[in-house]
């Protein structure tokens, strides 16, 4: 599904990346693990096409996405959840949802209902506000948002990060579901145990290096690994 | 010992053009005294806006009102309380100070395009009081034949007085960039919130430059009763404050020269293109669009481009940081 | 690199489909407004001159607002030019250099500089825009180059700051609001309105009216005045407001594309059916075709030139050449503009010599034939001395617009201020 | 020296921080850890005066600091190095920190004076210990990611702070550089005996470094103390691995 | 003071204040969700005006001739936008702002000489169909039927406008790209064409306050110069990039002129923008909130 094959991504002047790569096949729950700063966001980023690598290539269904505006690779199949959410906060949760539908008349899997019967909180509050939601609503709306436009790949930027244990719980069986609905999804956290609850494999970045690389049995067990890189 | 004062080649290229400057009227036409007279006044006015603009980062979008006030203030003082000259030219700029203080006042509690919006809300009220007062500044008709000193009223003696009073104040403001207001008024532009961080008051020293810029603009004014011997409510409109903007566009407004090289080209091509069209607005707006797109930096940031790659990587770093703000 | 190259081509594709769309889109009314040629033109080629030819630079108005009288007053220059050139002056030829002043003093103050001082003209002409006029004419003071101003109104031109180098080929605002307040001041009206629009001309002109009205009938009242600012779109609101104060006649002051507005508005309101007005230049042409025929009627207006009006030879003819030339009959502008010509030449054929002092000498009192009679260059003052004519808008199947009917002549003596007047005011 | 007593700060309905507590002593390396959107950010904000807090109060050498203007503060001897390399990109290494140090001369309102002559020593020091000498004529947007960030600390070390506050003084940086960067810090404390209060994800670096350690999550301080203390918290283990064991 | 004159002052007020509206919603739209302050909108609103000329000169007699004006008019002035957004403007949007405001008055320029060389120098007007000319009388005072006729439709205006970005997926594309381009891209949404549908809308605005201005007035060079300026301040007042900002701006600007002329006339023109420096001075970012 997606090949990333030694990428090489700068903020201006300032080297993030270093060589990256990583695979993720259909129907995969991959989990990338680093704490922050580690450049997990800018391998999103670079994958989804808004910070384009300096070098290197990335393959989405066998096609290499350089030069290609991040709206096409949507198109194409891609949903991203940013970590910050980006939620329109003066759009009500029906019309964040409604602009991102594709041709809304189309066969797509994805509509409103099916969000609703995913997030049923989102579907109480879909006159309110994008930004008067608390920020796990928000997260699910992130989400939501993203599957609205129907794609075959997903990628989640720390869909736990600050939220309760309560609500953890809930974004990782939503994210089960995904799975279990075939949607292939590369899911970037440092909350290492949700990852690993969810996740078939997973990568350990670290200073914008891959440093590590195993199934999620290895990533419990290899406890060296999680202290180096992944804190305690 | 780094960053030399002012870089001998520099100098001397400048005190060079200086001497040229001094025996030209000796050899050119009456004519060309003349323009070159009004392109000193442009480029002092073009540059006090760059004090600003380039130095400060700041939007400001009304400059000619601090021009037209600075001119009318000499001339009003001269034609209306028959003043002397040596009270009423050192007023103009005084009084375009305070304006400076008043509207700048208002205007630094606000940022970018608010700041310019509300700027330009203020100095069309003034527009509109010199527009209107018919029996103080002659509304619309402005005021003509202003008296002056005998040896201003020949072109060769205001061209004269004109080039020493810009050589002045483009000195001062050399000055100006180089001393630690100067220093911390670009480190304004290039991060306020960072300057806040390390002590300084970045509205206070804004005000102070507008204040500066305001005061030399209204020295550009009064430059302007001497080469012209008129005034006209037409120095303080919006329009002119955005042509003033373009000039130091394409001079290059991060570069202390550029503003005279741009107040230059656009008086030398307003002169020479109406001469062949009367469609000299199209080909400055032409120029000003193709200037945009291939010429950001303005003629002199180019070649700084050039001859010093690494000072323009680093101004387009700043390019990127201020579109990420 | 693709993407400039677009840039670039779409920059041109949009410049072509503009001009594409205006040449079809806009042949019905249109004068040839062609933009003056720049450079020194000589308007025919008749017998190279032995002497030097006489070389004359205009300042006017060819962009912005009063566009239109800058190109009419072009054309009736150059009209007079072909006529004149047939001859030639002291041998020679009559030549022009123009400059586009974009009806900013500024600008045009520059051009007037830089045809003195660069193209040495003998003789500096033009200038709709009072402003620009008084600010070249200090200049010409200064440079001793005689100044013609040919459309600008401003009584200070000729008067408060008239001096040896100046003249002007115009009615202007005092000679206008006289004529106003000479017919005003037969009617029974007492309490007036002053309304226009607020810049020179407009107070200008209500300042003569009045002040000439209240000499001649001391019982009229000033009930209120309006002013709005130049080119203020829609005058509505403010003929509302002089309608709520019900004053028995209104004297409005304003002048170009004001104008217009003024009576389109007044006829939209319904102002001009119920209280009597007056504005100079009323009935000008240039202000009522636009209109067609819709314009209000009954307006009365004064004008120093109407191309259907006196219905002379002289007139017909200067009408006829000028609409064969270029497609429309002459307005007022054209009429001084081709004046102007005849007084350079006259004046030059006087002197005897292309002196600049022996030209204002010979000028100063001369009197040439114009197509509406003869008309003199007064001494005193350089102002010149025309009949104004007054009349009330009304239809005519003649033509597709309002024209003015039951015109009657106002003899140059009874509006013009006197020589005594006229140098008390330069504080002579 | 500082300290923080149970302020908060809510953006619109989001309590970014909620009762925060922290105690700096003079001379300490204190680090603030949490997991991202903790709220440590915010609090640095908040004690720099970018923000003013909604509740609590924050004392820095006995006075109240909370809700003054970001100058004031640093003239009180506070200063901080941002997260993001936070530079003057079009002015030289050298006026970069030439800047700060006359700001805090108060130098800074001089007209005419020529800057070059002014400050020079200290910055030169300034420029000496933190390595950057060597660049000093570089025009600061063309320098090194690394070398950008530790100019951040130069120009914070120009205010003479007592207190500096470091916001991830390491993130996006290599090892060598973050070693050597630490380094530079621990030395800086040391010479010039100053104060530092410090965010950072490096945990390595956070246990290495810092004599107290305060833990936030959800906005809240969970607990200051010393690294073992800290290492030996459960509160703290939960707040790291997401907590959804708990 | 007579009721009726303070009635009809304030209704003539208020349509003065529809066509301020109409032009300055324009504005702030692009505004809002460019981010670029046009100064070419004026330029835009002047080229609206002559071509209404132009059809109703074509189509001469025929009754329908402003209709169709007011319907084509604003079309070929959209149609200008669109060529100036694809060819020019839309390699432009990485740029800092000043950039985009002087690429504005570039174009302004030129459009200016673009009007002058295609319309030529003088007078225009339009005639208003016999339906709009003339007017109502209300005690002693007539109102213009136009001025009605302005009353109806800028509160269409704005309704389109409220159903354009309330209830059409443009409409709800375009707020959130105001906000957030990058994370509307990532929708799989081609946010280039977005802007460019704002632009042309913005575009078709200020064509359509230029054919409505156009029976009111006359369509003459330099039509442009007051109206920008005008339109600036009211969105200022109004909080950049907030339609319903526009409106209030344009009607505390329309009324604040009537009501001057009713209560000092001579000083009338001072009023709004008295107003508006007293707005700035109280609430320095604008009356609504600004979208950015």
């Amino acid at each position: 599904m997606l090949e990333v094959a030694d990428i090489d991504t700068y903020y201006g002047l300032s080297h993030i990346l270093f060589g990256v790569s990583l695979r993720v096949e259909r129907g995969e729950v991959v989990c990338l693990l680093g704490r922050n700063g580690a450049g997990k966001t800018t391998t999103m980023r670079s994958i989804m096409g808004l910070t384009p690598p300096r070098r290197g290539t990335i393959r989405f269904k066998g096609k290499p996405t350089a030069g290609v505006e991040p709206y096409l690779l949507a198109r194409q199949g891609i949903a991203y959840v940013p970590d910050n959410r980006r939620i329109f906060a003066e759009l009500t949760v029906g019309e964040n949802l409604e602009i991102a539908a594709r041709d809304a008349n189309q066969k797509g899997e994805w509509n409103q209902a099916r969000v609703f019967e995913l997030f049923p909180v989102l579907k109480e509050k879909r006159s309110r506000k994008g930004g008067h939601l608390s920020g796990g609503e928000q997260k699910m709306l992130a989400i939501g948002r993203a599957l609205m436009t129907n794609p075959d790949f997903i990628l989640l930027d720390e869909p736990m990060e600050g939220l309760a244990p309560l609500l953890v719980r809930a974004i990782e069986d939503q994210i089960l579901q995904l799975k279990a609905a075939g949607l292939t999804v590369l899911l970037a956290e440092q909350n290492i145990n949700s990852a690993l609850r969810v996740s078939n494999r997973g990568y350990v970045i670290d200073d914008g290096h891959i440093r590590y690389t195993a199934s999620v049995k290895e990533l419990w067990e290899n406890q060296e690994v999680r202290n180096k890189y992944l804190l305690v | 010992m780094f960053n030399k004062f002012v870089e001998p080649r520099w100098l001397l290229l400048t005190l060079a053009l200086l001497a040229a400057l001094l025996f030209l009227p000796l050899v050119a036409p009456l004519f060309y005294i003349y323009i070159i007279s009004v392109i000193f006044v442009t480029a002092l006015l073009a540059m006090s806006l760059n004090l600003v603009l380039g130095y400060g980062g700041i939007y400001q979008f009304h400059h000619a009102v601090f021009y037209g006030v600075g001119a009318y203030t000499a001339a009003l003082l001269i034609t209306q309380l028959s003043l002397p000259a040596w009270i009423s030219f050192p007023a103009g700029p005084l009084v375009a100070a305070l304006t400076g203080l008043l509207i700048g006042a208002f205007c630094v509690r606000l940022t970018k395009l608010y700041f310019g919006m509300l700027q330009i809300a203020l100095g069309s009220l003034i527009w509109i009081i010199v527009y209107r007062w018919y029996d103080v500044t002659g509304g619309d008709n402005g005021i003509h034949d202003i008296p002056l000193p005998e040896f201003l009223t020949s072109i060769h003696g205001a061209y004269y007085f004109v080039l020493i009073i810009a050589a002045v104040c483009v000195a001062l403001m050399y000055l100006i960039i180089k001393s630690p207001f100067g220093a911390t008024l670009q480190a304004i532009r290039d991060n306020p919130q960072r300057c806040e961080a390390i002590g300084i008051n970045v509205q206070h020293h804004q005000l102070i430059a507008i204040v500066i810029a305001a005061f030399f603009g209204g020295v550009a004014g009064v430059m302007f009763v001497t080469v012209e011997r008129s005034v006209f409510p037409g120095l303080l409109f919006w329009v002119l404050s955005l042509e003033i903007f373009v000039m130091c566009l394409l001079g290059g407004w991060f570069t202390f020269a550029g503003p005279i090289l741009g107040a230059a080209i656009v008086v030398a091509l307003r002169t020479v293109a109406s001469r062949y069209t009367d469609y000299w607005t199209t080909v400055l707006g032409i120029m000003l669009i193709l200037l945009i797109f291939f010429l950001p930096e303005g003629v002199m940031g180019w070649a700084r481009e050039r001859f010093k790659p690494r000072a323009s990587a680093a101004d387009k770093r700043g390019r990127e940081l201020d579109a990420a703000r | 690199m693709r993407g400039k190259f677009f840039i670039l081509l779409t920059a041109l594709l949009l410049t072509a489909v503009l001009i594409a769309c205006g040449g079809g889109a806009a042949p019905t009314s249109a004068p040839p407004t062609s933009a003056p040629a720049a450079t020194a033109v000589s308007a025919t080629t008749v017998a190279q001159p032995a002497a030097r030819p006489i070389k004359v630079g205009i300042v006017d108005t060819y962009s912005g607002p009063p566009a239109a009288f800058g190109n009419d007053a072009l054309n009736g220059f150059k009209l007079a030019l072909n006529e004149i050139n047939k001859e030639g002056v002291l041998g020679s030829q009559i030549e022009f250099v123009t400059r586009d002043d974009k009806y900013q003093p500024d600008t045009a103050l520059s051009m007037a500089k830089e045809l003195i001082l660069q193209e040495n003209v003998d003789v500096v002409v033009g200038t709709v825009n009072s402003a620009a006029a008084l600010a070249i004419s200090s200049f010409a003071k200064e440079q001793k180059v005689p100044y013609i101003v040919w459309i600008a109104k401003s009584e200070a031109i000729t008067g408060a700051k008239g001096h040896r180098y100046v003249f002007s080929t115009s009615e202007n605002t005092a000679m206008a609001g006289k004529a106003g307040a000479e017919a005003l001041a037969k009617k029974p009206y007492i309490n007036y309105w002053i309304a226009g629009e607020d810049y020179e001309y407009g107070h200008a002109i209500a300042n003569s009216a009045w002040n000439n009205l209240t000499a001649l009938n001391p019982n009229v009242k000033k009930a209120g005045e309006t002013w709005w600012k130049t080119g203020e779109p829609d005058l509505t609101p403010y003929l509302t407001a002089i309608m709520a104060a019900k004053p028995d006649a209104i004297i409005f002051a304003t002048g170009g594309a004001g104008m217009t507005n003024v009576l389109k508005t007044a006829k939209a309101t319904g102002l001009s059916d119920k209280i009597p007005m007056w504005i100079h230049t009323a009935i000008d042409t240039s202000v009522l075709k636009p209109l067609g025929a819709n314009g209000p009627e009954g307006v009365m207006g004064t004008m120093d030139y109407l191309f259907y009006y006196p219905e002379t030879p002289e007139n017909q003819a200067f009408v006829k050449a000028y609409q064969d030339a270029y497609g429309a009959p002459p307005g007022f502008p054209a009429f001084h503009a081709y004046n102007t010509a005849h007084f350079i030449a006259e004046a030059f054929k006087k002197a005897g010599t292309l002196d600049k002092e022996k030209f204002i000498d010979a000028l100063a009192g001369l009197k040439i034939d114009s197509p509406t009679g003869e008309i003199e260059m007064r001494a005193c003052d350089h102002q010149v001395a025309e009949n104004m004519f007054m009349g009330v808008t009304k239809k005519d199947p003649r033509f597709e617009f309002l024209i003015a009917g039951d015109v009657v002549d106002v003899s140059s003596q009874a509006v013009m201020p006197s020589c005594e007047d006229v140098l008390k005011q330069r504080g002579q | 020296m500082l300290r923080v007593e149970n302020v908060g700060k809510a953006f619109d309905d989001f309590m970014a921080v909620n009762g925060a507590r922290l105690t700096v002593e003079r001379g300490a390396l204190v680090a603030v850890i949490g997991p991202n959107g903790a709220g440590k950010t915010t609090l640095f904000n908040l004690i720099t005066g970018l923000y003013k807090p909604d509740r609590g109060k924050i004392i820095f050498e006995d006075k109240e600091i909370g809700g003054l203007a970001p100058y004031e503060i640093c003239r009180r001897g506070i200063a901080r190095a941002f997260q993001i390399a936070n530079i003057f990109p079009r002015l030289s290494v050298f006026e970069n920190v030439q800047v700060a140090v006359l700001a805090r001369q108060r130098k800074s309102h001089n007209l005419f004076q020529p800057a070059q002559n002014l400050a020079r020593d200290e910055t030169d020091a300034i420029l000496d210990n933190t390595g950057l000498f060597p660049q000093a004529r570089r025009v600061a947007g063309a320098l090194s990611h690394g070398d950008q960030r530790i100019l951040e600390i130069a120009i914070a070390l120009g205010s003479e702070p007592r207190l500096l506050i470091l916001d991830e003084p390491t993130a996006g940086m290599s090892p060598e550089e973050t070693a050597k960067t630490m380094n530079l810090v621990q030395q800086l404390a040391r010479a010039r005996g100053i104060t530092i209060l410090f965010c950072e994800h490096d945990m390595d670096i956070v246990f290495s470094f810092a004599q107290s350690i305060m833990v936030m999550r959800h906005g809240e301080t969970i607990l200051q103390g010393t690294p073992d203390e800290v290492r030996q918290n459960h509160q703290v283990q939960e707040a790291y691995l997401g907590g959804a064991d708990a | 003071m007579d009721p009726s004159a303070v009635a009809s002052l304030l209704l003539v007020g208020l349509a003065r204040a529809m066509i301020l509206f109409i032009v300055a919603a324009g504005l702030t739209f692009v505004l809002g969700v460019l981010r670029v302050p046009n100064i070419a909108h004026g330029s835009l609103y002047m080229i609206g005006a002559f071509t209404a000329f132009t059809i109703a000169e074509v189509l001469g007699k025929n009754p329908a001739g402003f209709w169709i004006a007011l319907v084509v008019a604003p079309l070929v002035v959209a149609a200008v936008g669109l060529i100036i957004e694809r060819g020019l403007l839309s390699h432009l949007y990485q740029r800092e702002h000043l950039m985009l405001i002087l690429f504005t008055f570039g174009i302004m320029l030129i459009l200016n000489d673009m009007v002058k060389f295609v319309w030529g120098a003088d007078y225009r007007s339009v005639t208003p169909p016999e339906i709009l000319d003339g007017s109502f009388t209300l005690g002693d005072f007539a109102i213009p039927r136009y001025s009605i006729f302005l009353l109806i439709l800028g509160p269409l205006v704005a309704l389109g406008l409220w159903l354009l970005s309330n209830k059409t997926r443009l409409g709800k594309i375009s707020r959130a790209a105001a906000v957030d381009r990058e994370m509307v891209g990532v929708l799989g949404i081609n946010v280039s064409w977005v802007f460019a549908a704002a632009f042309v809308i913005g575009c078709l605005l200020a064509g359509l306050g230029g054919a409505l201005v156009a029976p009111t007035t006359s369509i003459s060079l330099g039509m442009d110069h007051t109206i920008i300026i005008e339109c600036f301040l009211i969105v200022t007042i109004g909080g950049l990039g907030n339609t319903w900002g526009a409106l209030i701006g344009a009607l505390l600007f329309g009324v604040s002129q009537s009501l001057g002329l009713l209560f000092l006339p001579q000083y009338a023109i001072v009023f709004p923008y008295a107003i508006v420096v007293i707005v700035l001075l109280l609430r320095p970012r604008g009356l609504l909130r600004s979208v950015w």
